[in-house]
C-alpha cells in the first residue's frame, strides 16, 4: 500500500508540477479567468445594479448561481440525514448503570440496572460515566459567551448583503453556539435546548424555505429562482425583489445549516444513542 | 527557475504540495481517521487552488462601494466567482467529513479498531 | 407548464425529499405515496421533455434565475439528456415500488429518512444528467455520492468498511473532477459547457486544457470503476441492502458514463477528444482489460450478488471502450448500452433482492427454484439472457452496435486495440452465458432440498414473490424485450440525432 | 511585495501543519492539528482577499469540523500506528 501510495503521488505530482509553469502568474488581472470580457468583470460591474447588493459574493451566491447554492443546502441536509441514518440507534437499552451527582454534597451515586432512578432536579444531576465536565468556570464562561455568539450570528446573516458573511456562516455560528452548550455541560443539556426532532424538522424547513421560494417564482410565471416574480406579490420594484429574495433564501440556508450541524453533532458525539456523549 | 518565478506562482506550488500530502495520506495511511484527515487536506488544497485563481494584484475584497456615480473598475477587485464556488466546496467538504466520521464510528463499533490491516485480518479469520 | 419541464424534473423530487424527511417524524404512512408520486411526476416530465426536444428538434434551454448563459446556470437539454433522464427516473420509480416491503422490513424506525435519501439520490443523478454547467455537476455529484454512501453503508456487518473505502475513492474522483473544472476555468474563464466548447478550439495554448481533460477523465474513471480503479465496487455493492442496491447499481456507473460522453463530446468537442489527446487507444486497452478481468472474477464467485457486481465492472468496460473507439457506431452502441444496461442490471439485481429475501445469496442454494417460483424465474431468465446478449432482448442490440463499431475501427485504422475490444466482448458474452446457464442448470435440474444451509431463512416459505414485487419485476423484464424490439427506433430517432459529425480519419 | 511574503510564510506553516496532522501518532492531536491547519488556511485566504471563504472556513473548517473530529475520536480511540 505504501509503494502504491508513493507511486500515485509521484505520478500526480509530476503531472501537476509540469503544468504549473503554464499557469498565468498569480495575481495576473489579465488571465482568462480574471480578464475584462469575462464573468469577473460582469459580476463586479453589474451585480450592484442588478440586485442592490454590494457584496458581490453574496449576490452571485444567492442570485446568479443561486441554483448551486440550493443544492449546497441540500448537500448539507443529506449529510445530516446520512449521519442519522447510519448511526442512530433507537433501542432504549442504555448503559448498565447510571451516575448521578448530589449537588449539595458533591457525592456521586451509581445506580445499577433495575435500581430506582431519582428525579432529575437541581439537587440530583445526571452525569456521564466517561466524561464528567463539572468545571464551573468552563460552564459559566460558555453560558455567558453563547448569547453573544448568537447575536453575532444573526448580525452575520442579516448583514451578509453588505459585509462578509451570510446564511452559511451565520448558520454555522448558531449551530456552534448550541454545540458549545453541549460540550461545556453535557449532551443532554444540548438536546434540551434543541431536540433531535426539532433539529430534523428545522433542517427540512430551511431547505423548504429556499426551494419553496424558488418554486414560488416558478408558480408566479417566471423561471425557477427568478426573484423578479416576487415583485408583483410584494408590490416592490424588481431590483428590490431580488434584494429581498436573497435575504429570504439566506435565512433558509441559515436555518438548515444550523439545525443540521447540531444534528450531525448529536449523532457523532453519542454514536447514535443520544444519551451520553461529549 | 529563479526565485522570482517560484514566488510568482508560490500558491500554485503550495497547492500541489498540499494535494500530494492529502493524496498520500488517503492512499497509504493505515488508520481510518488518518485517511479522513488526509481527505480534508486533499479537498482544502483544491480550494486553495481556486482562491489563487481569483487573486488580482493589488485587488480589493469583492465588496463594491456604491455611491452615486461611482464606477467600478473591475481590475481593482478580486474575482468573486471562484469565491462563490469555493463556499460550496467547503460546505461539501464538511458534509463529506461528517458522513465519513459516522462510517468510521460504525466500523469501530463493529471491529473495535480503526487500523485497516487489523480489520482485514479479522475479516479473513471469519 | 411545458416550458418548465427541465426545472420540474428536479425540483419536484427535491421538494418532496425535504417534505418526506419531515413527514417521516410525524406520520410514516404518507412517505411512500409521496415518494412514488414525486418520482412519477419526474418521470412524466422527462417524457414530456423528450417530446419537447423532438418538437423543437435540437435543444430546450432553461435559464435558472432568469440569467443568460455564462452568468447564471443554464440547462441545455438535448436528445441525450432527455433519453438518460427517462432511464434514471424510470429505474428509480420502479425500484422504489419493488422494494416497498423490504424497506419497511429493514428500516422500521428510519423509513422517512430512507425515502428522503432515496429521492435525494435520484435528484442528484437527474441533476447531473440535465445540467449544462460544469460546476453545478460537481455539486449534484456530491449529493448523489453522499446519499449513496448512506444507502450503501447500512447493509450487512461488513458494509461500513467497504462504504468508507468507497467514500475515500469517490472523494478522490469527485475532487479530481473539481480540479479539472478549475483548470478549465483558468484557461477559458467560464463554466458553462456550451461556452467552453466554443472557446477551446480558439485557444492558442491547449496545455492546460489537455491536463484538465486528463484529470477530469481520471476522476470520472475512478467514479465509474473502470479497471484498474474498480477495487471498491464489488465489496461496496455486495454488502449493501437490496432495496438501495437496486437503485445504485443500475444507475451510478451509467450516469458517470453519460458524464464521460457529455464531457468528451459537448465540453471538450470531439476534435479535441479524439484527435488532439491521443489517449483513445490506451483507454480502449484499459476497457479491454477491465472486461476480461471483470468476467474472470465473476466466474470465480459463488455468491450471486458478488458475481453481479463483477459483471457491472465488465459492463463499464463495454461502454467506455465503445465510446473511445471514436466512430459513430461505437458511440451509438455505448449510449444505447447505457439505456439497456440500466434496465438489465435492474432486472438481475431485483432478482437478487428476491433471492436474498427468500433463500440467500449462494448459487448452490438455488436448487429447484424453477418449480417453486416459476414466474420469478422466468423474468430472471429474461434478464440473464439479455446480459448474455441473446437476440430478442435488448442486450444483443447494443452489443451488435459495439462490435460493428469495433469492426469499423479495425477497418479504418487497423488498430489492435479495437480488435482486442471485439474479442473481449465476445469472450465476456461467453463467460456471461456460462455464468447464467450455470444458475439455470442448478435452478432447473437439481431437485429442491428442504434442509438447505441457511438457518436464518428457514422461517420464510419458499414460493412466489409477493405481487407487489412481481409486477414491477415483470415490467422490467418486458421492457428488456420491448427495448430490444424498438432499439432501431431509439437509435435512429434519438441517439443518432445527438451524435455530431465526427472528424474523419480517426 | 510584503503581502507576497506573508502569503509564502503562512503557506509554509500551513504545509507544516498538514504534515504534522498526518504524522502525529495520536488521533486527538491530529484532529487539533487539522483545526490549526484549517485556521491558518483561513488566514491565508483572508490575506488573498477571499473574505467570505475565509469566514466560512473559520466557522466550518476550524470550528465545527474540529469538533466533529474530536467527537468521533472520543467515541472510537486515540490509538494509531501511523
Amino acid at each position: 500500500m505504501k509503494i502504491l501510495g508513493w507511486l500515485t503521488v509521484l505520478m500526480c505530482g509530476a503531472l501537476l508540477i509540469f503544468n504549473v509553469s503554464e499557469f498565468p502568474d498569480m495575481g495576473d488581472a489579465n488571465s482568462p479567468a480574471n480578464s475584462k470580457q469575462n464573468l469577473s468583470e460582469y459580476f463586479l460591474k453589474k451585480a450592484y445594479h442588478d440586485t442592490k447588493v454590494p457584496n458581490v459574493v453574496t449576490a452571485v451566491l444567492a442570485d446568479y448561481r443561486g441554483y448551486d447554492t440550493m443544492y449546497e443546502t441540500a448537500v448539507i441536509f443529506s449529510a445530516g440525514l446520512a449521519c442519522f441514518f447510519l448511526l442512530r440507534i433507537f433501542r432504549k437499552k442504555g448503559p448498565k448503570s447510571r451516575f448521578y451527582r448530589h449537588t449539595p454534597t458533591g457525592v456521586t451515586l451509581r445506580i445499577d440496572e433495575g435500581g430506582k432512578l431519582p428525579e432529575e432536579s437541581d439537587v440530583f444531576k445526571r452525569i456521564d460515566s466517561i466524561w464528567i465536565p463539572h468545571d464551573n468556570i468552563v460552564r459559566i464562561t460558555c453560558r455567558l459567551v453563547v448569547p453573544f455568539i448568537q447575536i453575532f450570528a444573526l448580525y452575520v446573516i442579516a448583514h451578509g448583503h453588505y459585509s462578509p458573511g451570510g446564511g452559511f456562516q451565520g448558520g454555522v455560528l448558531l449551530g456552534a453556539s448550541i454545540i458549545l452548550i453541549a460540550v461545556s455541560n453535557n449532551l443532554r443539556a444540548g438536546i434540551q435546548r434543541m431536540s433531535e426532532k426539532g433539529a430534523a424538522l428545522m433542517g427540512s424547513a430551511g431547505v423548504l424555505i429556499y426551494a419553496g421560494t424558488a418554486a414560488l417564482c416558478l408558480l408566479l410565471g417566471s423561471q425557477f429562482l427568478n426573484y423578479n416574480a416576487l415583485a408583483k406579490l410584494l408590490h416592490i420594484k424588481p431590483v428590490v425583489a431580488r434584494y429581498n429574495g436573497i435575504l429570504i433564501v439566506e435565512i433558509g440556508v441559515a436555518l438548515a445549516v444550523m439545525a443540521v450541524m447540531v444534528w450531525i453533532y448529536y449523532n457523532l458525539s453519542s454514536a447514535g444513542k443520544h444519551d451520553e456523549g461529549l | 527557475m529563479d526565485m522570482a518565478l517560484i514566488l510568482a506562482k508560490a500558491n500554485y506550488w503550495g497547492y500541489v504540495i498540499l494535494l500530494l500530502i492529502g493524496l498520500y495520506a488517503l492512499i497509504s495511511k493505515n488508520n481510518l481517521v488518518k485517511k479522513i484527515i488526509g481527505m480534508v487536506i486533499f479537498q482544502t488544497a483544491v480550494i486553495l487552488f481556486y482562491i489563487t485563481i481569483a487573486v488580482k494584484k493589488g485587488g480589493n475584497i469583492p465588496i463594491t462601494p456604491h455611491g452615486k456615480g461611482y464606477v467600478v473598475e473591475a481590475a481593482n477587485f478580486m474575482n468573486p466567482l471562484p469565491h462563490v464556488l469555493m463556499l460550496t466546496a467547503i460546505v461539501v467538504g464538511v458534509a463529506t467529513l461528517g458522513v465519513a466520521l459516522a462510517l468510521a464510528i460504525k466500523v469501530y463499533k463493529q471491529y473495535g479498531t480503526l487500523e485497516e490491516d487489523e480489520i482485514n485480518a479479522m475479516i479473513r479469520e471469519q | 407548464m411545458s416550458t418548465h419541464y427541465p426545472a420540474l424534473i428536479i425540483v419536484v423530487p427535491l421538494l418532496t425529499a425535504v417534505i418526506v424527511a419531515a413527514v417521516g417524524w410525524i406520520n410514516k404512512k404518507y412517505c411512500f405515496p409521496l415518494s412514488v408520486a414525486s418520482l412519477a411526476a419526474s418521470l412524466l416530465s422527462s417524457i414530456g421533455l423528450l417530446f419537447e426536444v423532438m418538437k423543437t428538434n435540437g435543444e430546450v434551454v432553461y435559464r435558472f434565475a432568469g440569467w443568460e448563459a455564462p452568468m447564471g446556470i443554464v440547462y441545455n437539454i438535448d436528445y441525450l439528456n432527455s433519453l438518460v433522464l427517462i432511464v434514471v427516473t424510470a429505474v428509480a420509480l420502479i425500484n422504489l415500488i419493488f422494494s416497498k416491503g423490504s424497506i419497511e422490513n429493514d428500516f422500521p424506525d428510519k423509513e422517512g429518512v430512507f425515502y428522503a435519501l432515496y429521492i435525494l439520490f435520484t435528484t442528484g443523478l437527474v441533476g447531473m444528467v440535465a445540467t449544462g454547467d460544469a460546476f453545478n455537476l460537481y455539486v449534484l455529484l456530491e449529493i448523489a455520492s453522499l446519499t449513496g454512501y448512506a444507502l450503501l453503508g447500512i447493509g450487512n456487518e461488513r458494509s461500513p468498511l467497504s462504504t468508507l473505502n468507497y467514500l475515500f475513492i469517490g472523494t478522490i474522483g469527485a475532487t479530481f473532477y473539481l480540479l479539472g473544472v478549475g483548470y478549465i476555468y483558468i484557461a477559458t474563464g467560464t463554466l458553462n459547457m456550451a461556452e467552453i466548447a466554443l472557446i477551446i478550439p480558439k485557444l492558442p495554448n491547449v496545455g492546460i486544457i489537455k491536463f484538465a481533460f486528463v484529470i477530469c477523465m481520471v476522476g470520472l474513471f475512478v467514479k465509474m470503476a473502470l479497471f484498474p480503479m474498480h477495487g471498491w465496487l464489488p465489496n461496496a455493492y455486495s454488502n449493501a441492502p437490496s432495496s438501495s442496491i437496486g437503485l445504485i447499481a443500475p444507475l451510478t456507473t451509467k450516469v458517470t458514463v453519460y458524464i464521460m460522453v457529455r464531457a468528451g463530446i459537448t465540453i471538450f468537442t470531439p476534435e479535441f477528444t479524439f484527435e488532439k489527446m491521443h489517449l483513445d487507444k490506451w483507454i480502449v486497452w484499459l476497457s479491454v482489460i477491465g472486461i476480461v478481468m471483470g468476467s474472470c472474477f465473476a466466474l470465480a464467485q459463488k455468491n450471486y450478488k458478488k458475481m453481479l457486481t463483477y459483471i457491472v465492472v465488465a459492463e463499464v468496460g463495454y461502454m467506455v471502450g465503445g465510446f473511445w473507439l471514436g466512430n459513430k457506431l461505437g458511440i451509438t452502441g455505448s449510449i444505447l448500452h447505457i439505456v439497456n444496461d440500466a434496465a438489465m442490471t435492474l432486472c438481475v439485481f431485483m432478482a437478487a433482492g428476491i433471492f436474498s429475501y427468500k433463500i440467500g445469496d449462494h448459487i448452490s442454494d438455488f436448487k429447484g427454484l424453477f418449480k417453486k417460483m416459476p414466474f420469478t424465474m422466468t423474468a430472471f431468465a429474461v434478464g440473464g439472457l439479455s446480459i448474455i446478449g441473446v437476440p430478442p432482448t435488448c442486450g444483443f442490440f447494443s452489443k451488435w452496435y459495439l462490435v460493428s463499431g469495433g469492426i469499423e475501427a479495425v477497418k479504418a485504422t487497423g488498430s489492435i486495440g479495437a480488435l482486442a475490444f471485439i474479442v473481449a466482448l465476445l469472450f465476456s458474452s461467453l463467460v456471461n452465458a456460462v455464468l447464467f446457464f450455470r444458475i439455470f442448470e442448478v435452478a432447473h435440474f437439481e431437485p429442491f432440498s428442504e434442509g438447505h444451509g441457511h438457518e436464518g431463512h428457514s422461517a420464510v416459505e419458499i414460493n412466489e414473490a409477493p405481487l407487489g414485487m412481481l409486477i414491477p419485476f415483470f415490467i422490467v423484464a418486458f421492457s428488456l424485450i420491448f427495448l430490444g424490439i424498438f432499439s432501431g427506433d431509439i437509435v435512429s430517432n434519438i441517439i443518432n440525432q445527438f451524435i455530431p459529425v465526427l472528424p474523419a480519419g480517426i | 511585495m510584503e503581502r507576497e511574503w506573508i502569503d509564502v510564510i503562512t503557506l509554509a506553516i500551513v504545509i507544516v501543519c498538514a504534515i504534522g496532522a498526518i504524522n502525529v501518532k495520536d488521533l486527538l492531536g491530529a484532529s487539533i492539528l487539522l483545526g490549526a491547519y484549517s485556521f491558518l488556511m483561513c488566514i491565508l485566504w483572508a490575506v488573498m482577499g477571499a473574505v467570505d471563504v475565509a469566514f466560512t472556513e473559520a466557522t466550518v473548517g476550524a470550528g465545527v469540523s474540529t469538533v466533529f473530529c474530536v467527537a468521533a475520536v472520543f467515541h472510537t480511540t486515540r490509538r494509531t500506528k501511523d
